[in-house]
């Protein structure tokens, strides 16, 4: 009987788990969960805070699936080290767990920037995880003014998730516009003027330069009085366990399409690794939940000694606030070609490369556009498509007949 | 296990199936309570190719769900063959929409996700679009699986 | 002259949800939506009362009736003989209607009854015990001969078998659509009878239904070639057509496109006019020439049918073609069905079937040679009981045409010859075609004749017969209402209570 | 008034009985007599009567024409026109008791016949023909007039009555038969007549038939195209016109002719082989409108034997015994055991399925 050990209780673990059992009934899963709560997705949190959802429903899977996969979570235990010549992992508990194959599921950590000062705000707080929200939740009030520090996903859902709980919400980021690792500055200025209009305050091209107390300061020299504090700079992957052991690393995990890292038998799946995107063709890290997803799956089908890649990964990101959604995927390289649409209240722009759709994005109207997402996945050339009628509206009608027919009238 | 197929040779394009589906899922027991005067968000949708051929498109209830895979809230799943979406789960992120390679997820006007279901969650108890074309151009039959 | 619409589109607005079906389904654009006021608007003047969209409309917020708007009452002049003249009096031509004889004249089929055992012998029930229906057609040798082994030779003359007494008739490749043709080939077969092709040839690709299928010459032939002869159960010369006996066909340019055109073996988008005679038959001797080159084309293999109007000495041109070698007889009576015809013809020329039909029969008994030919009569068969009537007064088979339309989904608007035909049938319009899928339509066809086998079994049942060919010519089992002492003469029925 | 048999068409229910010697002995008609008493409630006292096979040795080469006459006027007429076409060989009353039980009695007489060659080689057709054609022209055309029976060395006797007493009255007891046959009526709509009683007769055929077929105007309507002439309004009538016209003029067996009037199910005969299965379907093709309908037993008698034939639904009762060389066959059981008390071997034949007895080869 094989013996798996997962390190990480997030939704890569539990695609590893998934995916071992696809192809293992027998083995032995052994699931090390740093955090007190069975899986859930760490974006919840901000729709936890937004009354959208709840601690029982946010779990992400039956409260009988650790039991009904027959995997034993230990919860509230780190694990510090692996042993990959012992094929074994040490634990913050002084113990030590064997493993014939063990995935790196470590996920990824705030990152904070050294900030002078920030030691004397009493109210600070990341915003990763369910205790994080709860510890905010707690320390919000209907008169406190809010700082958040970091316009990207983090920090606007977290803006989005104290929105009416609060009395003044004030986002900051160096980057001159928000969103800035998925949006353009013309898809930016729309979802800030969305945000604006719900009452979301803005200071772009700057940060805090220095704390003191409930009182930030920054680069550009303005002082912004807060209550409570947000640190959502950023996150960087947890990648320490393996490099520790001896596994290349750069900013992630390095994997392959099989999620192997170099160390025999030991994978590695979700945010915590860099991986392939075949949209730039480049290696980084997605830290995105359904990349995690097929990741830890692939993995565990791999680890049970089944055969599974996951070789078509892209960025994407679907996320939206206040009503207002926003799709992209993929990639804009330099050079490639753009159709754009847009009114006041949808953006669609459409990246192509080397007669390839290589990225979009996509704000206000959001229907169909897996259709986009699949051209990209797929790297369908556009010679084969109506791209004229796909560039209106996602459609099957645009793709081949033989797409359609294999589509429609036969098992997918 | 048996999925909805469209012949599209037989379609019309009359777009009865998506007020059929609208119906069907509304939980009303009138028809023109449930959609006179309103916006539809159908789970069926018919396209029109540049050919003039019409045909409708619904969730293809994949092997391999990317719809599955995807949903940050866990609120999809394939049961006994169906994928289900449990609205009670559902935030409305839409990550299904994004990654749907058919586009047959789609937004309900209310901000959650919704699918077909195959209309085994409502008082149909047979798809409703099936059952409503007037042209048997929208059946649901046992064709195998992918490969 | 603008008259006031004959129908009126009555929407129920408080019913209506905008789904513009109705919209899409005319062919005769009466419904569009205005998007200004967010409601469904009509144009009238354009309906011919198809009912597509009330069908279809999933809300039932349509109906179409018929307009109040008269002109001034006259039990001379009706309405309809008022508009015709100014119709005429506008374009100088004449009238083509569609489909059968709307007028009130009598239909005997209704005043006939069927009778059912009681007491003194018992009904037979259908679902305990076996009941026939399979007929064969074609004509019976009048002696039987013997082997040199003293068995029966059993071969015969060619005969065509069917599990019902009832058929498809002609209604032509171009005047319905491919689709039509797919389901009533497919029907007639899955229900072991035959259907028509009518005079437009055969598609190459009901081919494959030759077993059950009726190839028909008449006199344009168009599309008769060798192959095609040899490709059915039976060959049909359609001498008349009891919707307009005595005139020829015509198929308009607009509907001779794609696979018509081919099929009739014409040039693409011109007419296809059949003469009103055969140019090659102007006696019975000619006819009997005809009937004997189709039979050595095709080597005496299949039974000739010879399909005429019932016109006034409809017995003695029975009696004529009886004698001609031709092995079926198919009458066509006045209510028959067409998919175009000059109004005055259709509604005036001919006699009705029954009549006819009794007459036919009764002349072959009286001259001995009821068994030269079988008889199959068409012309308003419109259900069991009708089928059941005509074989007590003497038909073989039944021919149904319109009936067969109504379950492909004809509402008898009688609009044909516009080609406009909302339900798929009478249509070339390749949109309108695809309306009607074989898949329903000849399942409906098929349910049709279920229905009707079942309904002829209970009848027969009741009238205590298990077997087809005992209720053939069984005139006992009839009797008249409110017919005259002539009329049941003819018919050769007693008057109920006699 | 009630119409009489030929005026309407009669419905009736009754009974059948026969019995038949396959050595050819003959036996006197008391048996044949008293096995219609237990049956006496499947009469209605308006019909009865007998055929006797064998009865007239001494005559065997004539047509022994049973006749009723109105009265002496139509008898001349009659005998007038017999004159035309026949030899008359013997003409003499038919012997009978005079009972309460049997009134109205017309004039019964037996005319032995013998056709005039030099008429046949005129008309160009067989002795049978001529005789069958001067039968019908009497029974169509000759009012008061009414031949019931016209073979050779056999004959009908029949009256309104019931059947034991139309027997006795007959004086049945004195003619010896190697074959009976004999029916009860019970006609629902008429007073009965005397030319209506069964058997019905055609040169040496005769039916008894209990039943009422629902095939009659099909078979009727058909078998008048050649010839024939249904005057009774009877099923006996047309079921013996189909004998005499598949058997006589088509010259089917009696299998065959079986096959066509209680004609097997399609389904039965879809299954049987090849062969057979072209020979059955062959018939019900040719002879459709020959297929009987609707309940019947008969009893068809012949020169040299009889078949039994139900209706092949067997919608009436018919059983049939067997002792020794002989064959009864009877609407009851009782019936039989009446003529033959220790009789074994009794059954009931399946519907459609003919029961043929023959009279051996030279027996008679």
């Amino acid at each position: 009987m094989k013996r798996y050990v997962i390190i990480g209780n997030g939704t890569a673990a539990a695609g590893c788990i998934e995916g071992i059992r696809s192809a293992d009934a027998e083995g032995s899963i052994t699931v090390i969960s740093a955090e007190n709560y069975p899986v859930y997705c760490r974006p919840l949190i901000s729709y936890y805070l937004e009354k959208k959802t709840d601690l029982r429903r946010m779990h992400y899977r039956a409260d009988s699936f650790y039991a009904d996969n027959h995997a034993d979570v230990r919860y509230g235990i780190q694990a510090t080290g692996i042993d990959a010549a012992a094929k074994e992992i040490m634990l913050d508990n002084g113990g030590k767990l064997p493993y014939d194959a063990l995935c790196v599921c470590t996920g990824s950590a705030p990152f904070i920037p050294p900030m002078q000062g920030l030691e004397t705000v009493q109210n600070k707080f990341p915003f990763m995880t369910i205790d994080d929200a709860l510890a905010l939740e707690k320390a919000v009030t209907p008169e406190s003014r809010v700082l958040i520090i970091g316009a990207g996903l983090i920090g606007l859902k977290c803006a989005e998730g104290l929105h009416g709980r609060v009395q003044q919400i004030t986002v900051c980021d160096l980057a001159p516009r928000v969103l800035s690792s998925i949006l353009d500055d013309k898809c930016a200025a729309m979802m800030q003027k969305h945000l604006e209009a719900n009452g979301i305050r803005f200071l772009l091209g700057t940060s805090a330069q220095s704390f003191s107390g409930n009182s930030a300061v920054m680069q550009n020299g303005e002082t912004v009085d807060f209550d409570v504090l947000v640190l959502a700079v950023g996150v960087r992957a947890n990648t320490a366990i393996v490099k520790n052991a001896g596994g290349s690393v750069g900013r992630g995990i390095l994997v392959d399409d099989a999620c192997r890292t170099n160390l025999p038998d030991v994978y590695a799946a979700g945010d915590c690794t860099e991986y392939h995107d075949i949209s730039s063709d480049s290696v980084k890290v997605m830290a995105l939940m359904p990349n995690a997803y097929m990741q830890g799956h692939t993995a565990g089908v791999n680890m049970a000694g089944g055969a599974a890649l996951f070789d078509n990964a892209i960025p994407m990101n679907s996320i939206g606030f206040f009503g207002l959604h926003c799709h992209t995927a993929g990639s804009q390289p330099e050079g490639c070609e753009m159709y754009e649409e847009a009114d006041d209240s949808h953006i669609k722009r459409l990246f192509v490369r080397d007669g390839r759709l290589v990225g979009f994005m996509l704000i206000g109207h959001m229907h169909r556009t897996g259709i986009y997402t699949a051209l990209i996945r797929n790297r369908t050339p556009l010679s084969e498509v109506d791209f004229a009628r796909l560039k209106i509206e996602p459609q099957l009608a645009a793709l081949s007949a033989e797409y359609r027919d294999h589509v429609l009238k036969g098992a997918v | 296990m048996k999925r909805i197929y469209v012949k599209e040779q037989w379609c019309l394009g009359c777009h009865l199936c998506e007020y059929n589906c609208a119906f069907a899922n509304s939980g009303m027991t009138d028809m023109v309570k449930a959609l006179r005067g309103k916006q539809i968000y159908p789970r069926i949708q018919v396209e029109t190719g540049a050919d003039g051929v019409t045909y409708a498109v619904s969730c293809r209830h994949c092997t391999d769900p990317l719809c599955v895979k995807s949903c940050i809230a866990g609120a999809l799943s394939k049961k006994d063959g169906v994928i289900e979406i449990d609205h009670e789960k559902c935030v409305g992120c839409l990550t299904c929409v994004l990654v749907c390679p058919y586009g047959a997820v789609i937004e309900d006007g209310s901000g959650v996700a919704q699918k077909c279901e195959l209309c085994m969650k409502n008082s149909c108890g047979a798809p409703a679009c099936v059952k409503g074309c007037p042209n048997g151009a929208i059946v649901y039959e046992e064709r195998g699986e992918a490969k | 002259m603008n008259f006031y619409p004959e129908f009126e589109v009555v929407r129920n607005d408080s019913r209506c949800i905008r789904c513009r079906v109705c919209e899409r389904q005319c062919a005769n654009e009466v419904h569009w939506y205005d998007e200004d006021g967010k409601v469904m608007l009509s144009d009238e003047s354009k309906c011919v009362n198809c009912q597509r969209c009330v069908t279809l409309c999933p809300t039932r917020a349509l109906k179409i009736v018929k307009s109040d708007c008269r002109l001034r009452e006259n039990a001379n002049y009706s309405d309809q003989t008022i508009k015709e003249i100014y119709r005429q009096a506008e374009t100088g031509g004449l009238l083509l209607s569609s489909m059968g004889n709307p007028n009130p004249l009598p239909v005997y089929w209704d005043k006939i009854l069927i009778n059912a055992s009681q007491v003194t012998n018992p009904p037979i029930d259908p679902l305990r015990e076996p009941m026939e229906t399979r007929v064969f057609l074609g004509k019976k040798p009048e002696r039987i001969t013997r082997n040199p082994d003293g068995t029966l030779d059993t071969r015969l003359a060619p005969q065509l078998t069917l599990s019902m007494p009832v058929m498809f008739s002609a209604m032509s490749y171009g005047s319905i659509s491919y689709n039509a043709h797919a389901s009533l080939a497919r029907a007639a077969e899955a229900l072991g009878i035959c259907y028509n092709t009518g005079e437009g040839g055969l598609h190459e690709d009901f081919y494959r239904y030759g077993k059950n299928t009726i190839v028909q010459v008449a006199s344009g032939r168009f599309g008769v070639h060798k192959d095609y002869l040899e490709a059915g159960a039976a060959i049909e010369i359609k001498m008349g057509q009891g919707a307009k006996p005595g005139i020829g066909g015509h198929l308009p340019g607009t509907k001779a496109v794609g696979d018509v055109s081919k099929t009739r073996m014409i040039p693409e988008g011109s007419d296809a006019i059949s003469p009103a005679p055969h140019h090659d038959i102007y006696s019975i001797e000619d006819l009997r020439q005809l009937v004997f080159s189709l039979k050595e084309a095709t080597e005496y293999r299949l039974p000739v049918i010879v399909k005429v109007a019932a016109v006034h000495n409809i017995a003695a041109i029975a009696s004529g073609i009886a004698r001609s070698g031709a092995d079926i007889i198919a009458i066509d009576g006045f209510r028959g069905g067409t998919g175009a015809a000059p109004t005055r013809i259709r509604d005036n020329v001919g006699i009705p079937i029954e009549l006819a039909l009794a007459a036919v029969d009764k002349r072959l008994r009286d001259e001995g040679i009821r068994n030269n030919v079988s008889i199959v009569c068409g012309g308003s068969v419109r259900s069991a009981a009708d089928v059941v009537k005509a074989i007590a007064l003497g038909a073989d088979a039944c021919y149904i045409a319109t009936a067969a339309c109504l379950a492909m989904g004809c509402h008898l608007c009688r609009s044909c010859h516009t080609g406009k035909c909302n339900w798929g049938i009478a249509t070339q319009r390749p949109d309108l075609v695809k309306r009607l899928n074989p898949d329903i339509g000849s399942q409906r066809l098929i349910n049709l004749m279920d229905a009707w086998r079942h309904e002829i079994k209970e009848l027969m049942g009741g009238m205590g017969i298990n077997s087809i060919e005992a209720l053939r010519g069984n005139r006992l089992m009839l009797r008249g209402v409110g017919l005259t002492e002539k009329e049941l003469a003819i018919l050769g029925i007693s008057h109920a209570g006699e | 008034m009630i119409p009489l048999e030929g005026q309407v068409r009669i419905p009736s229910g009754c009974a059948v009985s026969a019995m038949i010697s396959r050595d050819g002995r003959r036996m006197n008609g008391e048996s044949i007599i008293e096995s219609m008493v237990p049956m006496h409630d499947r009469s209605n006292g308006l019909g009865g009567g007998f055929a006797a096979y064998g009865i007239y040795p001494e005559y065997k080469d004539f047509y022994a024409l049973h006749i009723f006459f109105n009265d002496r006027q139509c008898q001349s007429e009659c005998m007038t026109l017999l004159r035309e076409y026949f030899e008359i060989v013997q003409d003499e009353h038919i012997k009978v008791r005079k009972m309460p039980q049997i009134t109205d009695e017309p004039i019964i007489r037996r005319v032995f016949v013998s056709p005039m060659q030099s008429v046949l080689r005129h008309l160009q057709i067989d002795e049978k023909e001529l005789v069958v054609r001067i039968v019908n022209r009497i029974n169509a055309q000759l009012d008061g007039s009414y031949v019931f029976s016209c073979g050779k060395n056999m004959g009908a006797f029949k009256a309104v009555g019931f059947p034991e007493d139309v027997g006795r009255y007959y004086r049945l007891e004195e003619y010896e038969a190697y074959c009976w046959t004999a029916h009860g009526r019970y006609p629902t709509n008429t007073p009965g007549w005397w030319g209506g009683a069964h058997p019905f007769c055609m040169l040496d055929y005769s039916i008894v038939h209990n039943g009422e077929i629902s095939s009659y105007d099909a078979n009727r309507r058909f078998i008048e195209m050649y010839g024939y002439k249904c005057t009774l309004q009877t099923d006996t009538e047309v079921i013996t016109y189909i004998a005499d016209y598949l058997l006589r003029r088509q010259g089917l067996t009696l299998e065959e002719t079986a096959a066509v009037i209680a004609a097997p199910f399609w389904s039965t005969i879809d299954a049987k082989p090849e062969a057979e299965k072209q020979m059955y379907t062959y018939l019900r093709n040719v002879f459709p409108s020959l297929l009987v309908t609707g309940p019947f037993s008969i009893i068809l008698g012949f020169e040299g034997g009889l078949m039994a034939l139900n209706d092949r639904l067997k919608l009436r009762s018919m059983v049939v015994g067997e002792q020794g060389d002989m064959v009864y066959i009877a609407s009851e059981e009782a019936a039989i055991r009446v003529m033959a008390p220790d009789i074994q071997n009794i059954w009931s034949p399946a519907g459609g399925e003919p029961v043929i007895v023959r009279v051996k080869e030279g027996a008679f």
